[in-house]
């Protein structure tokens, strides 16, 4: 039973895909890399990034929140020294995080043309970092104007990673699929505070920080099945993925593929077990994921 | 990273919110001294990082402080309990060509350094350790770095055992400290940069510990800021640092 | 050592509020409601309303998801039947559900001058309708205009509660104090979506529901600190409160009172608890809750 | 509501997926069949809703299926674990004044009657039961309702144990149908509704289930539709209700 899905001519082995931030930039666990959908990076700048200080995670029981930041390495050194180390057969979809249109410009001139890449996802979204990142992606103007120039600069594959942080997430989709992108990824992280009572500041040494894990499943799946409705370009789910049952459930939603997150964090190979869960009911229901996009009925 | 289900032999309180326990595996291939395990709780998402104490054939020890929701459940767990656990994890502690060497545990410090104790002594490596913490009860392993140690100095903080005052106060008055060749180091962050005050004049590798998120090297979630400036992942590059190359 | 908080001139003994939905009309549990600052009932409808098919409630670990749907008396009897049975001591909110200008205008009219009554919560982010609520609430424009209207029919203080799904609670914000209400309550449950992946049909009888409970905590605290900063009105927090420490952190991040909903299905004497937890608090700390309101540090 | 910290004196199994539990509490008052304790679990945020089967003294005795987390964290517990618990919750059933009367159980449903089977022994009111399961390792508790009861039959649907057939296929032709007074059923929503076609003649008290919210009557999250088109709360205003009065 093949678990392939097509997004236009793009082809994944099956509807899984390792999410930007939780799986570094693919030169280890290639071997759970390599059975997977596709694997997308860390979010890359154009300056190398220090990142946040400390501390940098907080969890509960069915949430993770991260105030990481932007830690990478940088255009240039991904470029030159991290791109060359990167040994794998899974589709590799960069995480671009720009905070103005220069950078997305300089990012995409600049990589456009390594073979290696199979697209780009573009982030519109991240909660983490004071200027761009959510802020441009809370406009639907400014979503339309980035994934334009993006579109305007590359042949390559475009996904618009977008939030629902302070915005309508209907209306940033309808700018970013008007303007080329061949995919919107729901959702990046909710904005989140934890405070500690007792030094009355944030916990997190960021000052806030994405809140992402299980709690958010339903929530995005809500999401999901609103937007892949109301637009006309595939959705890729992001949310709160633990189990093959999750990843059926987005794609009935209307996701064409699902990503996962946090669950990477509690165990590197939690693919692989998802897959064949997956495999599992996709034999048993003798059906293909792509005929079950979207096929959730009305109560 | 291997994932283990392990089983829980034994959980003993050894003081005020301590515990050790020991951990029966199935499989277990080579653990160094400052390698660690991830544990999995009921009460949290992510797992929990716990040093290797010490180890008997396939059976490891575990020493933890009780500090938040995820230590809390591990110390209520009943022994026959089942554990799921990832590990070793982490590089292991660059082992001295010669002694003596000088352990200097702050509290729950003491656990790492404990297994790191036991190699040294196979490797009949001279090694002394100062061993300190608040009260007399928070004072723990003592006895088993007395079956492994040349020497084992002892101080609290309110002079309940052993010397009183802070591991810093004490260490630079010691007349042992002059033929040191390296320090091994674990405690509270604030116990590091009293020591990087100390300025010691020999190698000393501090056992750091960070909040984690993955423990694996994927998530940048337990950076530590190095003298270069940049975050360097306790879980992999780490968890011992030579203490010259971090800021604190 | 006193809890009480003033919002403008109306006094709570203390900051805890019994929320929509999670309490009923007040007519049990009312050793409870006699401690508490205030109490708001069920949201009330014009005509009665017979709520959502069977099942109404999922919940996780830390998230409950309801879609009871405005399952209520209904104005008439409300008023007639229920009103003259409630019988508390601690300030009477009632949740005033309309799906358009004229709803709000048919239930303040017929209210506004019951004695029994101390003020209104506009629910403008009820998501388990198809009408009205969070449509309603999605638009700071409409948002303004119920307001605008309900304050010209009252002068008995004025909530707001908002929603954040598909908009920019920021604006709305804005929207209902400039027309005039005492106060924002952030926020109602957030659209969620649970699939019985065997039925490839909505779990929930109703479709969809509102997602409640701790894991949304760290979400809302962001929120209520974002426009508590920006917004000149008092805000009242809703979201995943379990605990004394919650409620301190919902007031160090800018909350005036805050409300318990979950909770209370868990235990019905939750507030009593927490209240509990507030007072040796304050007592330790020898400060009011008036003075931490807010004073939360940066990082 | 009352909460309660009551002790687990014995987790057994039943059989696939079925265990009874009895738990001890430190104070317990007058407990009515029908009546039912809401469990908090360590899987769900939420309270869960268990019917008493039996009660011997300050112990009580809960039958419980295993359908998702929150049963399975109830079935797991160990001998000696604490279990907080809120109840006697509902209304107890309405106790007939003349017997004979009848049980009519489909699986798990047998769990609140056998209660009712006690209370109306002590009270020599007659009672037939007819316990029904989808298969012999799933018919439950048919020694304490044999002694109780007059006549005990069992059914299955596989024809394992007792008649085969479906309880509603079975129930018409049994002899002993004609001089009962009242019905009692507690069962799946699917024997309800073949019961109300069946139409017998004589009140049948229908013991629901619904997903509860808070079981106290605040949040309407447990109603069922009644004939009145109204939504009535299972957990204040049920668990029994006449099933003429609800729409299935
Ligand atoms: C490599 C490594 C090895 C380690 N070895 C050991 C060992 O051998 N023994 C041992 O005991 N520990 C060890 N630790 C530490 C151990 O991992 C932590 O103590 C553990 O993860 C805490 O988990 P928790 O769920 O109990 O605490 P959490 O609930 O996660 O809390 C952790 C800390 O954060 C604070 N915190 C959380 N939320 C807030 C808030 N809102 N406001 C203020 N403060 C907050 C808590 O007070 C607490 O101090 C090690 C750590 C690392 C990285
Ligand atoms: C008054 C009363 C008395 C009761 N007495 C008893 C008793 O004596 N013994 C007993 O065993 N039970 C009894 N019950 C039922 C018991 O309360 C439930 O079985 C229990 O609450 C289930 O909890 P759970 O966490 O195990 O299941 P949950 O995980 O909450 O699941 C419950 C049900 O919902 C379904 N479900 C959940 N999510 C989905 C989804 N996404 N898609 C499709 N289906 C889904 C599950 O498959 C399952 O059937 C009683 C209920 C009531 C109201
Ligand atoms: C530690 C961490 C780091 C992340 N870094 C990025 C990032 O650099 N760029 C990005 O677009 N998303 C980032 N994310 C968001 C994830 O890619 C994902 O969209 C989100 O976590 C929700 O999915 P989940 O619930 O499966 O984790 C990060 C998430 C986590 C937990
Ligand atoms: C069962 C249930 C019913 C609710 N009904 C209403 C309602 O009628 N009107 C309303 O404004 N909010 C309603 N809410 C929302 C709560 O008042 C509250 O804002 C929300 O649950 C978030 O807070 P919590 O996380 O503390 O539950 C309801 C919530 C629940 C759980
Ligand atoms: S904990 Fe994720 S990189 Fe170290
Ligand atoms: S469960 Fe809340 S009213 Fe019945």
């Amino acid at each position: 039973m093949s678990l392939e899905v097509f997004l236009g001519k793009a082809r994944f082995r099956n509807p899984l895909v390792l999410a930007s931030g939780t799986f570094g930039y693919g030169l280890t666990h290639t071997h759970v890399i390599d059975r997977m959908g596709a694997f997308v990076t860390k979010g890359i700048t154009v300056q190398e990034c220090v990142g946040n200080p400390q501390p940098r995670i907080w969890d509960s029981r069915e949430t993770v929140i991260n105030s990481v930041g932007l830690e990478n390495v940088g255009l240039k050194r991904f470029k030159e020294e991290t791109l060359p180390l990167i040994d794998i057969s899974t589709p590799l979809y960069v995480n671009l995080a720009g905070v103005d249109l220069d950078d997305f410009r300089i990012l995409i001139e600049s990589l456009s043309d390594e073979e290696k890449i199979a697209g780009f996802e573009l982030n519109l979204s991240c909660p983490n970092v004071k200027e761009g990142g959510a802020a441009l992606g809370q406009s639907a103007d400014r979503v339309g104007k980035v994934t334009s120039l993006a579109r305007s600069l590359t042949t390559k594959p475009l996904w618009a990673k977008l939030t629902s942080n302070f915005c309508d997430v209907r209306e940033t989709s309808k700018a970013a699929a008007d303007a080329g992108a061949d995919a919107l990824v729901l959702i990046n992280t909710l904005n989140a505070l934890v405070i500690d009572i007792k030094g009355r500041k944030p916990f997190l040494g960021a000052g806030s920080g994405g809140l992402s894990g299980p709690a958010i499943k339903p929530y995005v799946l809500y999401i999901v099945k609103e937007v892949s409705r109301q637009i006309n370009i595939p959705v890729i789910a992001s949310g709160g993925v633990t189990s093959g049952t999750d990843v059926i459930e987005y794609l009935l939603a209307g996701a064409s593929l699902v990503q996962l997150g946090s669950i990477n964090l509690v165990d590197p190979e939690a693919g692989l077990r998802i897959l064949e869960e997956l495999k599992r009911y996709f034999e048993q229901e003798g059906i293909s994921p792509a005929g079950i996009i979207g096929r959730l009925e009305e109560r | 990273m291997k994932r283990h289900q392990a089983t829980l032999l034994e959980n003993r309180r050894l003081g005020p919110g301590l515990y050790s326990l020991q951990v029966e595996f199935e499989d277990l291939g080579d653990v160094e001294p400052g390698q660690f395990f991830e544990f999995l709780t009921g009460a949290r998402f992510l797992r929990r990082a716990f040093s290797v104490a010490d180890r008997d054939a396939m059976r490891l020890r575990f020493v933890l402080r009780v500090v938040g929701k995820g230590t809390a459940w591990l110390s209520q767990l009943t022994e026959g309990s089942k554990l799921n656990l990832a590990g070793p994890l982490g590089q292991g502690v660059a082992m001295p060509s010669e002694g003596p060497v000088m352990l200097l545990a702050g509290g729950i410090g003491a656990a790492p350094l404990l297994y790191l104790a036991r190699k040294l002594n196979e490797q009949r490596v001279e090694v002394d350790a100062l061993l300190a913490a608040g009260t007399k009860e928070e004072l723990i392993l003592t006895e088993e770095f007395g079956s492994l140690c040349r020497k084992v100095i002892l101080a609290t903080d309110d002079g309940s055992c052993g010397q009183k005052g802070l591991l810093t106060d004490i260490l630079p008055a010691l007349p042992a400290i002059n033929d040191i060749q390296i320090f091994y180091a674990c405690g509270p962050e604030s116990m590091f940069a009293a020591l990087k005050r100390l300025d010691l004049g020999k190698p000393l590798y501090a056992f750091l510990e960070s909040r984690m998120g993955c423990g694996t090297g994927l998530c940048m979630g337990c950076g530590v800021l190095g003298r270069d400036g940049r975050y360097h992942r306790v879980c992999t590059e780490g968890p011992v640092f030579n203490l010259e190359e971090i800021e604190l």
